[in-house]
């Protein structure tokens, strides 16, 4: 079973010099596999983009499954920590402030057109980063000043300020590193250094990637992975369980039985910091009123929530999205359900009388109809009437989604500083609930430059405590991932797929 | 012989009825419409009585009980959020069947009388009409029904005057082809003859006479609207949380069908039973009044 | 006959022209537009304006809408804004798909149909004909997802016989994709089957009581010869243009099959168009199917003329 | 093996209604026919007819059983034979030809075709020699050429020609008995008198015995030998047609031979009050409560089926000797109502020049200047005298109907005009002020239609009064109501029946009644009897002259039967395609001269006495168009003139004086006469 990480992820002095080892070189000399003897993986995705989807990692309609095939980054998380180990750059060493970051390329990565991979191309990846049209990452790596290129081998940032877990932005799943002058073509050509090469892009149908046999990391385990497109949650289950596909990830709590009597499958639940919730625009009303926001926290019953909606498979979460074992979270939840002190807060906020309010939803997150359902229940104990507007899953995010003031999200599991960043600084392009709070901001700031780690770690706990007080989002639970695969399919990680080493899945030909 | 004996006639074969009694009784015989009708009817019971009597409260969650099978305090076990089927499926039909017979009513009185009005006026706009007609109908329903409700929501009135509105158009169809047959028939020319206005002859002689066919063509429409709207259900446009609904129903609760199936058959059951009754209904009225039921697109 | 046939092509022509009219100012009509619906939330002023110029929006919708018909005509379906791709080019093979879906299930469930109907006919409320009629009744309300989910569960994983799913990219070959399409083609040729079945039957019994198969008995014809050369061909006329009014039904409805079963086929992609708001995809998409329709009616039209001898013989109109 | 061919005895069928009661159709019938022989059955409408017919080949329409009795056809009992046996006797060797042979042939197969069907499966021949029997069938029924008729569909064949092709396909394997189920009614006079002719020669040639089904017994007594009087599900009387027409022993047969029409009789016929029983719902004799001469026996017992010394002839009626006492011939001349009725000088309507077309000119044609095809009716001038009787008479689609319609508003006039009073007709109903509308009421001929069947008579009555009399209280409409019916002969409690609910006769009354409560000043009477009994259609006439005489209406009467024409109406005019032929008084139109085409009709009537023979002059193909140019019946005249018919329009010509009597004809009225003098 994945654990979360024991080690604090960033617990050693920045002011050390961090150094990796190569990863061992037996990969190398191991025989590639015959061909044949590799099978085709199958797996599915559900539309999430409305068909906008492109394969620019940081744009906000990338088409991920895909992406993480065809791209590496320069850091990736260990497979069961979350700490950053060697990928593109072998190496990576800060100045004692933390203020300016080296590292060191591998000199054997190849691009899926031949080229090798140089510093310039790294340089061009963050400019990237920075300055692609509604880059999804460039609030995260605001930090980064310049880029230095003195060899071939050897990227030197220079960040604004010191920022102590400088190689967790790194490590960010977006930030792949894209041949010099590929963009745009990019966006559909897919051409990267990864361990699969595109075959064919279709976005509402199969895309078809191929084994990159001269992949730096070694051949991958399988010849050919087909991605599906499967709008309907529905129908990608029942294509698991006849074995069209081989695995899913899909699956919920329910749907185990479905697989009692299925040998050739197994079932996985796997922890992860993955999560649902509802956002309150804090900018505008009726929610940029902080008792009304307070009440609607005062009424979730965040372990019924679990119960019903995943029938217990996850773990409570207190308004924070922060994968559960990180040194930063805090600890406890400060809201208990109580519904006097909600219609208290609800009278304060001038809403004696009751409160309406529209939820949007959409079929996007297989729990969320759950949710919205419990949630209606819950707050109506308070007087407070939920009305559930269901807008389709293509639509959700371009029309209700940050521009409503009630409506349902949810998020991959992230680090500490990468949630707190990403979703919640002032101006970012992923501010759902619209946090505009300079005191927060400055938290955060104080937090990256913060040498020590116990008051780093003050500091990072100070704005969650702000976030689960007074911010816009109820997250009630991290959800546990329910994994139906077939037993053939080797080396697949006991964690969530975003992070996984598709390079090292295997899959033999004869698994059918 | 004289002259006055010719009143001496012989009292009528028949004991004197309406049409609409005779109608009736014809009715009464068919066991499939005496089938039909009494679905019909025990659905609105239901419908108008089941909040009562339920066994348990349809909203009430529990995680303790989650996708039970059905056992004797869950007649029909439970769903997800432990919620009691068979109650649900009970009230489930409540906001569909007043959209439906709200939208169908809607459906025959415009798609009638504008059919009616075509029927009788019969010439270059009654041909440019129907062109509009026949064009609307050629647009996907599906496609008419989503661009409206995607745009002004699923609000009760807006679904109503959607289904009212696109069924209305296969009515204007049916009602005009009726109204041809009685346009040219001899009591409407003696009506127009004798100088009647054209509103007295639609409301006094073609009215009654294509009422009939716009009653069974309306009952037919209310079954493939049900089907209509629970489509719409499945599609996220339907009644919303937290009524219960059988569309709705069905469409989330598909995911467990292979774990907790009544959560599915139940309102499917109910939503089965309904169509059909109608169905058998609709057949046995038609033929009641003695009309060809040559059904028309089974939108 | 000839003029006939001229003057249901004209009248079908005329209705296409409506029907562009009715498509085009009915989803221009929305509220919303392309520009915003492409750049979402991230959309300024400034993009808005830039699209707004490159795809002409900013011309009265008159002028629009004759840009729009003039590249209908010439056989270009437009440019879809959100997807920044020819229509055409969406559509694609997705068109060939559902045609070869509902052609498939026409050709198995439309002599299905007719041979049901006919015994349910002749041995009316006998028991062939009630348990017919039953089923048929059945088949019909329940709702295609349901059917379609039932379906698979019993074939695809219980019995395992057919794939649950449509499983391929939207340019594969027909066989291939025939292949994988068994159990929408069982969805809906049971739906259309009820619906035809049930239309063949009222006929069947209308006509084996009519005067000339009277006639016919008396005059010693074999039971057999008068249901398949007096009954049937009569039985049969008045269904041609229900059925294919059934099927351009079934066109224009297929959307929730195809999404049940993940078929790469128009419909589907219709449904996504609207919520999308992808506008001109909408409207190619709606030109299309009403297309089909109209051709549909057309060849119902043409197809009664041609084994109706009182309308084949009629002179003038 | 008995000297019958068929044999029915005591044949009981009935049928269980939906209220799963036995209703029977037939009780207790007995009937022979031997071979060769040729048999009328009359009857009203709903007598059985035709369910004896069918009984004959072992056919029962669906729903109904044999109580009891059997048929024997060749000594096979045909109720015992199964399907297979049936086949190979049905068409083989008897053969039925239905009433509407429009609806009897299949409508997606070929005339040949379908009587080689007939000939494969009953002849033994196949193939070529199939065909050439096909061919010389339809030859030997007067097709003409038989190879293109045989390639036609049902509907390409006018009414005539499918009777035709109906009696060939019968007559496919020369079957030893023929069944005719009013193989003539709705067929226009000239044809039916063509068709009767017909199949008199071939069954004389033949040799075949033939059952003649029909209501009708003008046509009876011109093809029969023996006549079978059906009443009630009953044979009432039987016996050979001079006995039948000469001395009929049943009340019922007189009553029903009292009330048709006479060529030669004017006046309006008796009529006989009543309409028949179901049949065994009476416990003595079924036609006890109409019968004038009844007598105790008979409303407790059914009488028997009695044999009169003399010729065979059998009545079922205890009376007859009582019956039989009163001289038949002398009675008929008694029962003849003949009307007074005041005609006043001044004309009501005129119609001058009109000109009537249903074409309206297409977009197409307009282009190609395509010529209009002539008018549907042309050139019409009359004019009707107040309270006189105008009857326009002619073939099916002379356009009489036309007429009337446009006279009426409800069609446009293309030319001419039309003057009621002082009053412009020429405009359409809705210009017409209402006091106009008034005055000129339409009576149709089907009361089926024209009552709609979803308003009790109260509603039907009130919709004119309501129109015409916007200030009647609504009692004051109930009480006239009341007294239209009275005056139509119906009670009040009639205000509360739906049409369904009453018979045809009680129907036409309503309509009557609708027309006259708007106290018009015109009726037209669009062959207002023609869908009636005969002892029904009597009953009307005189209720039609009643009305006439208190108000002194005038009446345009339209009537293709012109023995009925001759009852009721003062002038005739003849119409042909539309066109004019002859106008006259009643005696002038029924003595020479006559114009051609009023000769035909006239020759081809069949009158209710066997004695008389119609005189079959023109051909009786239709036409289906007016020609364009010349003289309109020129197609058909047996005297037209090659050069003048055809290229000119016939003058006017006055027999007797310059006004009344005219005759639209090339031929000088003097060798008109001559020639038709001689004929007759
Ligand atoms: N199977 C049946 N079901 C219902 N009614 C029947 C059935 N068989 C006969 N009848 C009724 O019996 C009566 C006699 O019918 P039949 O057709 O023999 O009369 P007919 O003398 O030929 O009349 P017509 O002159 O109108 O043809 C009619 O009233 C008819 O409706
Ligand atoms: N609505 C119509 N449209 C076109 N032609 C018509 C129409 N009605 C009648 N006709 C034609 O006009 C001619 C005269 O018809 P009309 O009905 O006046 O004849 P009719 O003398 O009343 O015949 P019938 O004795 O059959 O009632 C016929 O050739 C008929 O086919
Ligand atoms: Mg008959
Ligand atoms: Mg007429």
């Amino acid at each position: 079973k994945g654990a979360a990480p024991e080690e604090p992820v960033a617990e050693e002095p920045p002011a050390e010099v961090e150094v990796v080892e190569e990863p061992p070189t037996e990969e190398e000399v191991v025989e590639e596999p015959p061909a044949e003897t590799r099978g085709v993986l199958r797996y599915n995705t559900g539309i999430v983009y409305g068909g906008l989807e492109n394969l620019n990692p940081v744009d906000p309609n990338r088409f991920w499954p895909p992406i993480s095939l065809l791209f590496d980054r320069l850091a990736t998380p260990a497979d069961d920590e979350m700490r950053p180990t060697p990928s593109l750059a072998k190496s990576w060493e800060s100045n004692a402030t933390g203020e300016v970051w080296t590292f060191t390329l591998r000199d054997d990565v190849y691009f899926h057109d031949g080229t090798q991979l140089t510093s310039a191309d790294v340089a061009y990846s963050v400019d990237h980063w920075l300055n692609a049209e509604a880059s999804v990452i460039a609030g995260s790596f605001g930090v980064v000043e310049s880029v230095d290129t003195p060899d071939d081998f050897t990227v030197v940032f220079n960040l604004t300020q010191p920022v102590v877990d400088f190689p967790l932005i790194v490590m960010d799943y977006r930030a792949r590193v894209l041949k010099k002058g590929s963009f745009p073509d990019i966006m559909e050509t897919g051409m990267g250094s990864g361990p699969f090469k595109l075959e064919t892009l279709d976005v509402g149908g199969v895309t078809v990637l191929v084994a990159n046999d001269d992949y730096w990391d070694g051949p991958p385990g399988v010849a050919v992975i087909e991605v599906f497109m499967i709008a309907d949650n529905e129908a990608a289950i029942q294509a698991t369980r006849a074995g069209q596909i081989d695995f899913s990830i899909d699956l919920i709590a329910d749907h185990i039985p479905m697989f009692d009597d299925a040998d050739d499958f197994v079932i996985d639940i796997i922890p992860t910091g993955n999560w649902s919730g509802f956002v309150m625009r804090t900018d505008i009303p009726p929610f940029d009123n902080l008792d009304l926001r307070q009440a609607m926290h005062l009424v979730v019953d965040r372990q019924e929530m679990l119960d019903l909606a995943l029938a217990g498979l996850g773990e409570v979460s207190c308004d924070l999205g922060i994968t559960p074992g990180d040194p930063y979270l805090i600890p406890e939840c400060l809201y208990e359900q109580d519904f006097e002190a909600a219609a208290a807060k609800l009278a304060d906020a001038g809403y004696a009388d009751g409160f309406e309010i529209d939820l949007y939803t959409a079929d996007v997150c297989s729990d969320w109809t759950a949710l919205t359902e419990i949630f209606q229940q819950q707050a109506a104990n308070a007087g407070i009437e939920v009305n559930i507007v269901n807008v389709s899953s293509d639509g959700f995010w371009a029309e209700a989604w940050m521009i409503q003031p009630f409506v349902m999200t949810c998020w991959n599991e992230r680090t500490t500083d990468q949630f707190l960043n990403e979703i919640y600084r002032s101006g970012g392009s992923w501010n759902e609930s619209f946090w505009n709070v300079p005191e927060f901001d400055a938290l955060l700031d104080a937090a990256r430059a913060e040498m020590d780690f116990e008051k780093r770690k003050e500091h990072y706990q100070a704005a969650q405590t702000m976030l689960h007080m007074d911010g816009g989002t109820i997250i009630p639970y991290y959800s546990g991932m329910v994994r139906a695969a077939k037993t053939c399919l080797g080396e697949l990680p006991q964690i969530g797929l975003f992070f996984a080493d598709w390079n090292h899945i295997t899959k033999p030909a004869d698994c059918e | 012989m004289t002259l006055v004996a010719q009143s001496v006639e012989q009292p009528p074969r028949t004991k004197r009825r309406s049409p609409l009694a005779e109608t009736w009784d014809n009715l009464r015989k068919s066991w499939a419409g005496m089938v039909g009708l009494t679905l019909i009817v025990l659905h609105i019971l239901i419908a108008t009585t089941s909040p009562v009597w339920i066994p348990r409260d349809p909203l009430e969650m529990n995680a303790k009980i989650r996708t039970q099978a059905p056992s004797a305090e869950h007649l029909m076990g439970t769903d997800k959020l432990g919620r009691d089927v068979f109650s649900r499926s009970m009230v489930g039909g409540r906001v569909t069947m007043v959209v439906t017979l709200i939208a169908i009513s809607i459906a025959v009185v415009w798609g009638g009388l504008l059919g009616i009005v075509l029927g009788l006026v019969n010439g270059r706009a009654d041909e440019l009409i129907m062109r509009f007609v026949d064009a609307l109908l050629s647009i996907p329903w599906l496609l008419i029904i989503l661009l409206i409700v995607s745009v002004l929501g699923t609000k009760m009135w807006v679904q109503a005057l959607t289904f009212g509105f696109t069924y209305g158009i296969l009515t204007v169809r049916v009602a005009r082809a009726a109204t041809l047959d009685f346009v040219t028939s001899e009591f409407v020319l003696a009506a127009r003859a004798r100088g009647e206005r054209k509103r007295t002859i639609v409301i006094k002689e073609l009215i009654p006479n294509v009422r009939d066919v716009l009653l069974v063509d309306g009952a037919m429409n209310w079954s493939w609207m049900l089907l209509g709207f629970t489509s719409l259900s499945f599609l996220g446009f339907g009644v919303t949380p937290p009524t219960p609904d059988w569309g709705f129903m069905i469409a989330k609760n598909r995911e467990i069908l292979g774990v907790q199936p009544w959560a599915v058959f139940g309102p499917v059951v109910m939503l089965g039973t309904l169509i059909i009754g109608i169905n058998l209904f609709a057949d046995a009225f038609a033929k009641a009044l003695g009309l060809d039921r040559s059904q028309g697109a089974p939108v | 006959m000839i003029i006939l046939i001229a003057r249901r092509l004209i009248l079908s022509l005329v209705t296409l022209f409506i029907i562009s009219l009715i498509v085009y100012v009915g989803v221009e009509a929305l509220p919303g537009d392309s520009a915003t619906g492409y750049l979402g939330q991230w959309a300024t002023p400034e993009s808005l304006a830039a699209l707004r110029e490159e795809f002409g929006l900013n011309d009265p919708i008159h002028v629009r809408y004759i840009n729009w018909l003039g590249d209908i005509l010439r056989g270009d379906l437009g440019v879809s804004m959100v997807k920044r791709k020819p229509v055409a080019e969406l559509i694609g093979n997705r068109f060939r798909n559902t045609v070869v879906l509902t052609i498939t299930s026409a050709l198995v469930g439309i002599p299905l149909a007719i041979i049901l109907g006919v015994i349910a006919g002749l041995m009316r409320d006998k028991l062939p004909d009630v348990i017919i009629s039953t089923t048929s009744i059945v088949a019909m309300t329940l709702p295609g997802f349901v059917t379609a989910t039932v379906l698979i569960y019993i074939f695809a994983i219980r019995l395992e016989w057919f794939p649950a799913i449509t499983l391929v990219p939207s340019d594969v070959s027909v066989i291939e994709l025939l292949d994988t399409m068994l159990l929408p083609i069982i969805t809906l040729t049971m739906i259309m089957v009820a619906h035809i079945l049930r239309l063949v039957r009222t006929n069947m019994i209308d006509v084996m009581v009519s005067d000339y198969v009277q006639m016919a008995r008396l005059k010693g014809v074999p039971a057999r010869q008068i249901v398949f050369k007096h009954a049937l061909p009569n039985a049969m006329l008045p269904t041609i243009n229900i059925v294919a009014l059934t099927l351009a039904w079934l066109v224009g409805g297929v959307a929730i099959i195809e999404t049940v079963f993940n078929f790469p086929g128009i419909g589907k992609l219709l449904i996504d168009a609207i919520t999308d708001r992808d506008f001109a995809l909408v409207q190619g998409i709606a030109m299309i199917l009403s297309g089909i329709y109209i051709a549909l009616n057309l060849t119902a039209d043409l197809l009664s003329l041609v084994l109706n001898p009182k309308l084949r013989t009629a002179r003038g109109h | 093996m008995s000297d019958c061919l068929v044999d029915v005895r005591e044949l009981t069928i009935g049928y269980y209604n939906q209220k799963g009661t036995l209703v029977l159709v037939l009780q207790g019938v007995n009937l022979e026919v031997k071979p060769g022989e040729t048999l009328g059955l009359v009857g009203e409408s709903g007598c059985g007819k035709s369910t004896l017919g069918q009984a004959m080949m072992g056919y029962l329409r669906s729903g109904s059983q044999v109580l009891g009795g059997s048929v024997k056809f060749a000594d096979h009992d045909m109720f015992a034979l199964n399907n297979r046996q049936l086949e190979t006797i049905r068409g083989r060797q008897i053969a039925l030809i239905p009433q509407n042979a429009g609806d009897a042939l299949t409508p997606t197969l070929r005339v040949g075709n379908q009587i080689i069907e007939a000939i494969e499966l009953n002849a033994d021949l196949s193939g070529a020699a199939a065909k050439n029997r096909m061919l010389e069938l339809l030859a030997q029924v007067h097709l003409p050429h038989p190879d293109v008729m045989a390639n036609r569909y049902p509907h390409e064949l006018s009414g005539g020609q499918q009777q035709r092709a109906v009696i060939a396909m019968a007559l496919a394997a020369e079957p030893y008995m023929l069944i005719l189920d009013e193989p003539t009614t709705g067929l226009d006079v000239t044809t039916q008198a063509h068709i009767l002719n017909l199949l008199r020669d071939i069954v004389a040639d033949l040799g075949t015995a033939m059952m003649y089904i029909s209501h009708d017994l003008g046509v009876i007594a011109r093809v029969s030998d023996r006549i079978a009087l059906m009443y009630a599900g009953e044979i009432v009387e039987d016996t050979n047609v001079a006995e039948m027409f000469k001395s009929p022993a049943h009340p019922y047969a007189r009553g029903l031979l009292e009330s048709i029409p006479r060529l030669n009789l004017a006046g309006i016929p008796n009529s006989m009050p009543g309409q028949p029983p179901i049949p065994g719902t009476l416990p003595g004799c079924s036609f006890a409560p109409r019968c004038s001469f009844i007598s105790e026996i008979c409303r407790s017992k059914s009488p028997p089926f009695t044999s009169i010394p003399g010729p065979p002839h059998r009545v079922r009626c205890d009376n007859w000797e009582k019956v039989l006492a009163i001289d038949f011939s002398q009675e008929l001349q008694q029962v003849f109502r003949t009307i007074e009725h005041t005609t006043e000088d001044e004309p009501a309507i005129e119609l001058s020049g009109l000109e009537i077309t249903y074409h309206r000119s297409g977009f197409m044609e307009r282009i190609r200047s395509i010529p209009e095809p002539p008018a549907t009716v042309s050139d019409i001038t009359l004019s009707v005298k107040r309270g006189e009787t105008l009857a326009l008479v002619g073939e099916s689609g002379s356009g009489k109907t036309t007429i009337v319609r446009t006279i009426s508003g409800l069609l446009p006039a293309k030319r001419g005009s039309i003057q009621f009073e002082d009053c412009d007709l020429t405009v359409e109903v809705d210009q017409r002020p209402m006091e106009l509308c008034r005055h000129v009421q339409l009576i149709f001929q089907n009361p089926d239609a024209s009552l709609n069947p979803r308003h009790t008579v109260a509603e039907i009555l009130d919709q004119p009064l309501k129109l015409y009399f916007p200030d009647m209280t609504h009692d004051e409409r109930r009480a006239r109501q009341i007294e239209l019916l009275e005056r139509v002969r119906l009670e009040g409690r009639y205000r509360l029946r739906y049409p369904g609910q009453m018979s045809g006769g009680e129907k036409q009354r309503v309509a009557i009644a609708r027309a006259f409560a708007a106290d018009p000043e015109v009726v037209l009477c669009d062959e207002v009897t023609s869908a009636l009994d005969v002892s029904v259609q009597a009953a009307v006439l005189d209720l039609l002259a009643d009305l006439q005489r208190e108000r002194n209406t005038t009446y345009i009467f339209i009537a293709h039967d012109l023995a009925v024409v001759r009852a009721i109406a003062d002038r005739v005019a003849v119409l042909y395609q539309g066109r004019l032929c002859e106008v006259g008084t009643v005696d002038e139109i029924y003595s020479p001269p006559y114009h051609p085409y009023t000769e035909t009709l006239l020759g081809a009537v069949l009158v209710p006495d066997p004695d008389h023979e119609p005189k079959l002059l023109a051909s009786d193909t239709p036409e289906l168009a007016p020609p364009a140019k010349g003289c309109a019946f020129q197609r058909r005249c047996p005297y037209c003139m090659p050069d003048l018919c055809v290229e000119e329009i016939p003058p006017w010509q006055f027999p007797e004086s310059d006004d009344g009597h005219k005759i639209r004809c090339h031929i000088p009225i003097n060798e008109l006469l001559v020639d038709q003098k001689a004929a007759f």
